[in-house]
């Protein structure tokens, strides 16, 4: 984990509520893994407007360069959608804990909703390098912003996809769904991102069928390096109820461990 | 650089402010180019800390209550001080209680470790016993807390005035009366904001305290009010982001600061502060840090020429 | 939007915060869609203001220290209130006095005319005659003059409180019980900031009151602190820029606000927060502005649903 | 006095460290005289930083153009800089007292440095189309911020320019150019902005040959609108010292009433 100074190679919209930037990353020296996040300054000047830097979870790892999937929506995230090719960000992380992959995993599920689908999208792409047949849900409020559906097709042997738009999204559908995924096909391991309501629908089905599974979380987070405490949130690891720090315990938990309220 | 903060030698002015810096920084900066280390205030007892959103921002600024989510004492002596020994500056343990008695309790045990060079006592905390005031509110609760630490120690003895006050001189007065060795000038301003669409306050806790640079100019006042009063060397604490504010808060009287929400904003932030001090005194060919506090010239104050 | 503020109905909850509006803002706003007008604060006899520079800016915020650069009652009486009679909605005198029977004398006069609809009394500013302090710091003396002012109208007294104090709901009581019908929360924290190459302070007057955005998370607080003791119908002040900043100071418990250093970054900032807050009540189907005040949800807090 | 909200057409650096900003002012139906200020809002979003806006003094009324000439310097005028043509600018005025020129004026005599050019740049050009003739003094530290000349040039009919580079600035000098030009042509009035210094000697000058004279002061302004009482000066008029406003009573004064401490 360093604070990188890194260049901007690309900044664009990709769809009404989402942007696509792409660093340099080649001075980069760390492994960077999936789940993992980097915590983005968004102003580049003595304004302290947003005062904070946000965090976004790596959506595509490739040699030299580092992308990044968000939706600008806020001061920061619109702040973020100024910065144009050549200009340098600065970039803090490599930052928590990743997804992990158990070892022998042959079939995995990936569920994700919103911005989620880029978090998801990285563990698709390592998981295909490992050659893991992956099935994907992917859940949106409209077609349009079922951002990366291609990149995380590539990826996957079949990906199903959500939206309001088509009244398809609902809790109970998207349960139906993943029953006759895990009924039809082996799943070693599930993973989500995005939704709580989908995270908890998980929770229990994995927990009856015996299925690991990891969460991402977004919390708040003030400083995204574990020393402010203000991204905590509530888990239960061997019977212990522990407040833990999502930045540097997480982001990424076992799915059984998270307590939803 | 070096500057004498009652009795403890630090060889320069820039420390962290307790809660906004920690061990996973390690990582980004070096500690041994701080003047000081100062791990987040610790209670007697584990805490869970206060209920979420625990920071949220404002204008030049932000709120946090995080309460204070503390491993307690034993954690803190069997880990968190042994971790901090590898480094080679000062270390001030900044403890935080809910009575005098507890502080002098946790004031005793945690200055008995050899390692641990000063104290701060965070009397800036609501007093759960004093119907949510916090003891720094009041000048006679501020007199009989330090005068009991002093009792316990002969360590420095730092305390970490609270700006929400009437009358910060006569609270500075007090506990440099009662023995203190420095003044902390100052936590946080209370402060609340609400989402106005759903009517939510932005902060689980309701209020919490206001940091960042929207404070500094409250600050450097306070600093310089404490200042004309008091003999003791002031660490100046609140809305430091660069090396002018830091010299601004040591021209209004300051001998050292500390630095906080910086550290978000940028992990490198107190570095980077070090050189800008150092750079500032070339450039004014000044040659000790002691020409830079309460520098300030108040005198004849006049319209600037204009040419 | 009809408000009323201890007696006195005002069509909308938006109007100017003393000294920072005036006569020549009439170019540029139409003063007739205001909830009220307050010119700046008036003395006794007229009096020069503070030394310049008068006003610096800081992150986020401004310091001024114009003093009450003042022509006096007569001028007052003659020329001012004359002015604002033009204009169809309630003019409130905003006064400034340097001792208790000052501000009764005064209070007397300028309620006695028939134009001015309601006196607001400007207690935050330091009395010359208690060492520096400001009437508004103490409950006692906050008491007194209110109490004084009380017996010679039956207009409704507005009471400006200070921000710079240790327990701010105590200092409201005191002004409730002693008969105000408004409290205005709050005037300006005072700050200090240094040019660190000149070495002076950037007020000429060494320290000022800071406003602007900075200082908005503070008055929120004062405001819930206050709303939760006190019935008054309380004005909040201090960083409202927009009308989302207005509401937000609304739902902590405000029944109408002033704008003040938003006036000069964009003069139609008052029409502008009108229109907002206009919209935000149909967007949200509130039918009347009482529906907002106060309207903060603190019970059961928890974290939003982050689907 | 309005809040107009213009479109920059223009906006170039000129100079190291000057800038030239021209903004349509096809909206604009009020007069505009030279010494007249706007004040200019520098940021466009909800920063607030910097927070006020900034004054400046009109430097040349085309029919439905607006000229500035600026020194980037602190906060707002680097953050003025960075206005591209098209944006929208948001202009308070016009504001202030104007300079005002005598009736039956011949000559006229302008003494100006820095920025304070740019200020009788645009009341040369009124004073040409009077058939005036103008005999200018310009100071400045070098002769890179030597700006406007050329502008300044086409209305003199003498320019006469001095330096610090060139060690010709010092006062001494100038107030022997001045005494030589007042010698030779019958000078009817004179105007200067820019140096407190250059004013004060002027001041002695005109006073001790009876010539009208004027100023225009640049006094830290936080409303511009005069409300709020930060622009204050000292004035001495029909023997009665004054404070009075520089934004609403000036910014141009007759230069015997000004008090230079
Ligand atoms: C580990 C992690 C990974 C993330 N990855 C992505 C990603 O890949 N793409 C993406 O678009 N978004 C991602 N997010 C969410 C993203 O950080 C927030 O959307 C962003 O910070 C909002 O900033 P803003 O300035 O637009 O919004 P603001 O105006 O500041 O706030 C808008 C909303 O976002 C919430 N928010 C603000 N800051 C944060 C924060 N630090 N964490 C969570 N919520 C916040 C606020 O509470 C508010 O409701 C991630 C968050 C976390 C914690
Ligand atoms: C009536 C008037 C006309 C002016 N005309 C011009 C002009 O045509 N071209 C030009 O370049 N400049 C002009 N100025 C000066 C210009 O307003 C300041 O240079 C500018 O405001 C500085 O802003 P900044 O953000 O760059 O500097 P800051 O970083 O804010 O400050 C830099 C310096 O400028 C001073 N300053 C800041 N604001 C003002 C202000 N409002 N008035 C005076 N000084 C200030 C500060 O005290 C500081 O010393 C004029 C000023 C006035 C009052
Ligand atoms: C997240 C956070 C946690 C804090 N926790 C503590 C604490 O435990 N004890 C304490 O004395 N001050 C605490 N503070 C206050 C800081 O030490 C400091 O006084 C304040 O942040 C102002 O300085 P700044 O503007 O540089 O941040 C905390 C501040 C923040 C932002
Ligand atoms: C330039 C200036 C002059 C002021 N003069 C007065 C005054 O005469 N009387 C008064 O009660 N408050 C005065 N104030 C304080 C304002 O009324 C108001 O309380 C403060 O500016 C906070 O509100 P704001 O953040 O909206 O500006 C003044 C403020 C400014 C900026
Ligand atoms: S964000 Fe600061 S501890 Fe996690
Ligand atoms: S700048 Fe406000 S009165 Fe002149």
């Amino acid at each position: 984990m360093r604070d990188y100074h890194v260049t901007v190679l690309s900044n664009k919209q990709v769809s009404n509520r989402y942007w696509h930037l792409i660093v340099d990353s080649s001075d980069l020296k760390e492994a960077i893994e999936p789940g993992q996040f980097f915590n983005i300054k968004s102003t580049d000047y003595q304004t302290y407007y947003p005062l904070l830097r946000r965090p976004f979870s790596i959506y595509r790892i490739k040699e030299d360069t580092l992308e990044f999937l968000y939706k600008a929506e806020g001061a920061g995230t619109k702040q973020l959608a100024t910065y144009k090719p050549g200009q340098k960000i600065s970039l803090l992380g490599p930052a928590g804990v990743s997804y992990s992959i158990p070892k022998n995993c042959k079939k995995i599920l990936l569920l994700a909703r919103g911005v989620g689908i880029a978090t998801l999208a990285a563990l698709a792409q390592k998981a295909d390098q490992m050659n893991i047949e992956i099935y994907a849900i992917l859940s949106a409020r409209n077609k349009d912003d079922l951002l990366a559906t291609k990149t995380i097709e590539k990826y996957c042997t079949k990906v199903y996809c959500v939206t309001e738009e088509d009244k398809t999204s609902d809790v109970e559908h998207v349960r139906r769904m993943i029953h006759d995924l895990i009924k039809t096909h082996h799943i070693d391991a599930a993973y989500t991102c995005g939704s709580r309501r989908l995270s908890m629908l998980l929770q229990k089905i994995t927990k009856a069928n015996g299925i690991t599974s990891q969460v991402a979380l977004e919390e708040y987070m003030a400083c995204g390096m574990g020393v402010c405490y203000s991204c905590v949130c509530d888990i239960k690891r061997q019977g212990v109820m522990q407040t833990v720090k999502s930045c540097e315990d997480g982001p990424v938990f076992p799915l059984e461990e998270v307590i939803f309220e | 650089m070096e500057v004498d903060i009652g009795g403890m030698k630090i060889t320069n002015p820039v420390m962290p402010a307790s809660g906004a810096f920690g061990e996973g920084m390690d990582r980004v900066i070096d500690f041994n180019l701080l003047g000081a280390l100062i791990p987040k205030s610790i209670t007697k007892y584990p805490q869970r800390g206060n209920r979420t959103p625990r920071a949220c921002e404002t204008k030049g600024g932000m709120i946090n209550s995080i309460g204070i989510q503390s491993k307690g004492i034993d954690y803190y002596l069997k880990e968190t001080i042994p971790y901090y020994e590898q480094y080679s500056i000062p270390l001030i343990s900044s403890i935080s209680a809910e009575s005098i008695d507890e502080f002098v309790e946790m004031s005793s045990i945690i200055a008995s470790v050899t390692s641990v060079a000063a104290l701060e006592l965070n009397i800036s905390c609501p007093n759960l016993k004093n119907n949510g005031q916090a003891f720094g509110m009041s000048d006679d609760i501020t007199y009989q807390l330090v005068n009991r630490v002093r009792k316990v120690t002969d360590k420095p003895i730092l305390v970490k005035l609270t700006p929400n006050v009437t009358d910060i001189q006569s609270i500075a007065l007090a506990a440099e009366r009662a023995g203190a060795d420095s003044l902390v000038v100052a936590n946080t301003p209370l402060a609340m904001a609400i989402d106005i669409h759903t009517r939510r306050p932005k902060i689980g806790n309701i209020m919490g305290g206001l940091s960042g640079p929207a404070i500094k100019p409250i600050i450097v006042r306070q600093i310089y009010q404490v200042h004309e009063v008091s003999q003791l060397p002031i660490i100046g604490c609140g809305g430091i982001m660069t090396a002018d504010d830091a010299i601004e808060m040591m021209l209004a009287g300051a001998s050292a600061v500390q630095v906080g929400t910086a550290n978000f904003v940028s992990p490198t932030a107190m570095i980077d502060i070090i050189a800008g001090i150092q750079t500032y005194m070339e450039e004014h060919q000044l040659h000790r840090i002691d020409e830079l506090i309460g520098g300030v010239i108040v005198m004849n104050q006049r319209e600037e020429d204009y040419i």
